[in-house]
């Protein structure tokens, strides 16, 4: 079973940290760019146990978690080349992907998903559905009021409710330290009476337990749980930041820490997986994403006055 | 007789979300003191007790996260009718409004649906200072992705916030406190009108003439259509006869209703609670100036809202507001 | 000393249970009124420590702490009446009481002094000099993002700001258990890195023991502290507010805990204050009011056009 | 040579801010990535190497909190320039701006100044989809109590910056990210343009008539000026001579200004990259037409921003944004 999880988990992973998509900054996508490189476990580490009928409210780095969650590949990619046949048309872009089909949403507004994801889990806890909510956000985020507010709300009306923050260390050139009056964020979970967890080390698996006993607690009507999620970022900000604001060193340290590398070194290690079956999952997940490259690239500019409609439904 | 029943607007509000939440269960409101308080405006005296605190929730004082709750909820199904108790709070919450509410249907190609109702109070004229006395109609009106109504009375208070509730694009419900029928506020009598018990709905996007006339055209929208209304009454008196336009929705905006009304009276006074500039007033003038400036005989004029913050101290407040006598003097001035 | 304060705290507190422009909503004082019966050691207990260099921000239930903090009684009853001579020449009203001379500000908005009160103590640091900022606010105003940011920030920054939250249990007719997910806001302090004090019962002598502490400790450049104060709100949210949200009987037992009426006794019981000292502070107290007052009703108001006046300086 | 010397809007405001910081010691910056990173769009470049972390201050994503510390800090004596990374973040921290920043002075009576500068990006054009492309200029210029203003170039965004500093009341200084001079960001050239190393200051309200012309009058703000000389440009060469006015403040507006152009050539088109309906463009055109409408030769017309969000995909956006040939169009279309 758990290692059924792993293998999800490492397809995923791996597809992420490979992504081509996530290269391109110019020519055919335009825009600001943010990579996820170094933070794929905090997706699938959580998302992994949820299901298309569960919602996820991401964030202005959606890429890992949208492809967690199982967003159509080939439409995200269109909608990142700003195609027709992208999830909205080319309303969005590569900061609003939007996926009905798999209760995915997400915003460039820097915390702005909190308060959604604590409303679609009130929506099935009125319905009496089953649904849990997770909302991403980075640790910089946590500094936003929404945070505050949505936890509050989210804990007061016992909702199930999972807030994962992804601690890069870094709101783009601002590090935690400067901007964080505690060491770890887990522990505002205390004001909200809710449960607060810290995941050291990038550790996917680590999280897949921990994330487990959060939904499953969710689920079973327990509430919301907080959980931090020590992890990198390899990249800039966005695809052309300079980092000059990083200690020296940090990225090649970091890089080192690659938890794409870190995981198949792992699984190799315990036996649980072989070089070529490595190469074989590499290759088809090389193949999906490049699949949806090519399907984004042949797709069809949407005609320049489809920007007046679905304003209103 | 059932057929001569006068509501306020603030019972015509809560009998039509009952109704409402009678007929469809993922109908359900959500604000501070909208629970058994009734809201502080009367807009939902009654469902707490009649649907309890289930689906009549009172929330924390904490806007932006139940205002991006009941997006995420009405994008998942339901139909949340949420209340901002001021509109002049909008500051602490706009982004979940605007950027949020507004846009997620657009971002999402359509394919997300946002059936949610924000009702929020505007005006002043009873001394509340300059933190609870805003109409910001051109605030919400200038924003894309929200439509904006605001009735004069409570037939159209009815109407309006059952299509509201059925639309399944976002809503922002402002009604005016001075048209509430309120006991403990100063409340304006021709706002109190006949409501049929049974539902129906008033369509956005259609202004409605409520008073015929040859020689000018009065625009206005909530409490404005009842000082032009007046106004109207002491023009007559004059000898002018004044047509009266009543917006009632901001967006989408009747420019069409507006530009007959001008094209045969020839004058234009637009009166607006809400500051002069950049708003309401300008946009009006501006749909008959673009469209064909011959229409008018005379350079438009609008009474509005002075552009500085709303001062309590009554003699202040009073000079400031749009009032009849101001539009009569407008009209009298008019070139 | 504690006697002197003792004394200084009464005069205070007496004065501002007694104020009769806290008793007017029609006629002469239109619009909203918030009334502090009841709070009023939330004031005093904090600002005796105070001097008029010193800054408080206050809410929209701001006598209390105006009174406390040196305000002109006389401008300050002139504004509420909206006469020429108020501290605005009326263009603020009851929520918008602003006194340059003693650094006293308000805001009709939730939670909205919090951030000026960390600027302003942020200004006294830059320039190095002396300055404590205090924040008031009530328990509702907590849940609002404005709080957690403020904090925050003021942590962050080690700046000279105490935050004192006025627990009398509502938030108009919202109770503290329905929109608050701790039972102790003083706790929510451990998410800031900031010490979190709690006083009970309404307090004035704790209160002001515990605020010289972090007053003390702000001064000396160790950074902010939030104070919990359990109190009481004797009247309703505002003038007319019929209540009917409160449980059966919760306003008597309220009354018979006036702090007012239990101060007296214990300052009389300790051998501080004497029924003839008691009657002639009450008098110089109702006496000053009345002189308020008088004042403010003598007052003009102000030309109309006025109004167009000092929107910019 | 120096009096040569060309600066980018972001060199400009960099460099007005730094003479002021150097001249009062009650200047400071306050912001996300103003610090070491010097604005993400350079508009603080330089800035915390030569003052340091304590007066050019990076924040937390804290919005509402540090724009709320900036007027207490402009309130206790202090000069902050803040900046909101992007307008489209309004939302988040409103009420600090427009509640609180904008209405102390009016609350104290004029006995609290709040000298601060509220510094803030607008403007799309590269693809950056609809929560970072907006303009907004309608939003601020509607809601009293602050000033608005928006540099077209780099000479007027350091004069505009040093009189923004040196004010007592709260200043908006929006700048244009496509007309900044960031390698990285597609940019408009004539907004690098001479900029004098000395301190001088560029007063508000006061618009500028950037081009002569005796056809029509056009008016613009930060980039839908350069969009109207580029238009003027291509009527020139229909044999139309186009007078072209900068706004760039929106309050105080000057309105003599663009009201002597259109009074001259008896035709106006305003261009905007704001929403169309309920903002600027409704606003200069009433300004015209209720002050006299006789001198309009024909129906005013507005080049702006339809009322959608603004979409992400390249064809699309151009198709909403305003151009140089959609304003020859308006101008031919004319009645
Ligand atoms: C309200 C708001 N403020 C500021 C920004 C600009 N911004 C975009 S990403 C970012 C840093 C976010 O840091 P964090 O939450 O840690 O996420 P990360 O980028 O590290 O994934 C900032 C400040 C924004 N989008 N929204
Ligand atoms: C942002 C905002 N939301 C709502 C209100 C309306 N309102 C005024 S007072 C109040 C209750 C405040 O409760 P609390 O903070 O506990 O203070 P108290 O009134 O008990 O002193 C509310 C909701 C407001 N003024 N501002
Ligand atoms: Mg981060
Ligand atoms: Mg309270």
């Amino acid at each position: 079973m758990v290692s059924r999880f792993f293998e999800e988990a490492m397809e995923s992973i791996y597809m992420e940290g490979k992504t081509p998509v996530f290269n391109m900054a110019e020519g055919p996508i335009p825009g600001e760019m943010h990579l996820s490189n170094g933070q794929e476990p905090c997706a699938v580490g959580v998302i992994a146990h949820l299901t298309a009928g569960d919602i996820v409210t991401a964030t202005h780095r959606p890429h890992h978690q949208a492809i967690a969650k199982g967003v159509d590949l080939d439409k995200m990619a269109a909608e990142i080349f700003g195609k027709k046949t992208g999830l909205s048309g080319g309303r969005g872009g590569h900061m609003h992907i939007f996926d009905a089909d798999v209760n995915f949403a997400c915003s460039g507004i820097i915390g702005q998903g909190m308060g959604p994801a604590v409303g679609a889990a009130l929506s099935r806890k009125m319905r009496g559905e089953d649904g849990v909510a997770v909302a991403f956000l980075g640790e910089g985020a946590v500094n936003q009021g929404a945070f505050h507010e949505s936890l509050n709300l989210a804990s007061v009306w016992k909702l199930p409710v999972i807030f994962v923050v992804e601690d890069n260390a870094w709101g783009i050139s601002v590090s935690k330290k400067q901007s964080t009056a505690v060491e770890h964020n887990a522990v505002r979970a205390q004001a909200y009476n809710m449960p607060g967890r810290f995941i050291a080390d990038n550790d996917p698996i680590a999280l897949f337990d921990v994330a487990g006993v959060a939904i499953e607690a969710a689920r079973a009507g327990h509430g919301p749980t907080l959980i931090e999620v020590e992890t990198y970022r390899l990249a800039g900000h966005f695809m052309g930041d300079a980092e000059d604001y990083r200690p020296e060193g940090e990225i090649d340290g970091l890089k080192a820490k690659d938890p794409i590398l870190v995981m198949k070194k792992r699984l190799i290690n315990d036996g649980l997986l072989t070089e070529d079956q490595h190469t074989a999952l590499s290759d088809k997940a090389k193949a999906r994403v490049d699949a949806a490259i090519t399907f984004a690239r042949e797709s069809d500019f949407p005609a320049p006055e489809e920007a007046l409609e679905k304003v209103f439904v | 007789m059932e057929n001569e029943r006068k509501l306020t607007i603030a019972r015509a509000m809560a009998e039509a979300t009952a109704q409402e939440m009678r007929r469809d269960n993922s109908v359900f409101v959500m604000g501070e003191d909208i629970g058994q308080l009734g809201g502080v405006y009367g807009n939902t005296r009654g469902l707490w007790k009649e649907f309890g605190p289930e689906r009549v929730r009172d929330t924390p004082i904490s806007e932006t996260a139940f205002i991006g709750a009941a997006v995420g909820a009405a994008q998942d199904g339901m139909r949340p009718v949420v209340e901002l108790m001021f509109v002049d709070f909008f500051g602490v919450c706009m982004d979940a409004i605007y950027n949020l509410m507004a846009k997620n249907i657009y971002f999402s190609g359509g394919k997300f649906k946002v059936p949610m109702v924000l009702m929020t109070s505007v005006g002043g004229g009873y001394s509340d200072g300059g933190q609870h006395s805003q109409c910001l109609y051109g605030t919400f009106a200038h924003l894309p992705g929200m439509k904006v109504i605001c009735p004069s009375n409570a037939y159209d208070a009815k109407g309006m916030m059952i299509e509201a509730i059925r639309d399944d694009s976002p809503v922002v419900y402002m009604y005016h406190k001075g048209l509430q029928g309120m006991g403990w506020l100063g409340t304006e009598s021709g706002a109190t009108v006949h409501t049929p018990s049974e539902d129906y709905t008033v369509p956005f996007g259609k202004a409605k003439v409520v008073r015929e006339g040859g020689d000018v055209t009065l625009v206005g929208i909530g409490m404005s259509v009842h000082d032009s209304l007046k106004a109207a009454e002491k023009l007559e008196s004059q000898g002018v006869s004044a047509e009266v336009v009543d917006l009632r929705s901001l967006v989408p905006l009747d420019r069409d209703t507006v530009f007959n009304s001008v094209a045969k009276t020839g004058r234009l006074i637009v009166v607006d609670e809400d500051y002069k500039s950049f708003g309401l007033t300008g946009e009006i003038i501006t749909t008959i100036a673009e469209r064909d400036i011959s229409v008018l005989k005379a350079s438009p004029q609008r009474v509005a809202y002075p552009d500085i913050p709303i001062p309590f101290s009554r003699p202040m407040e009073r000079f400031a507001l749009p009032n009849p006598d101001k539009i009569v003097a407008a009209y009298n001035e008019m070139n």
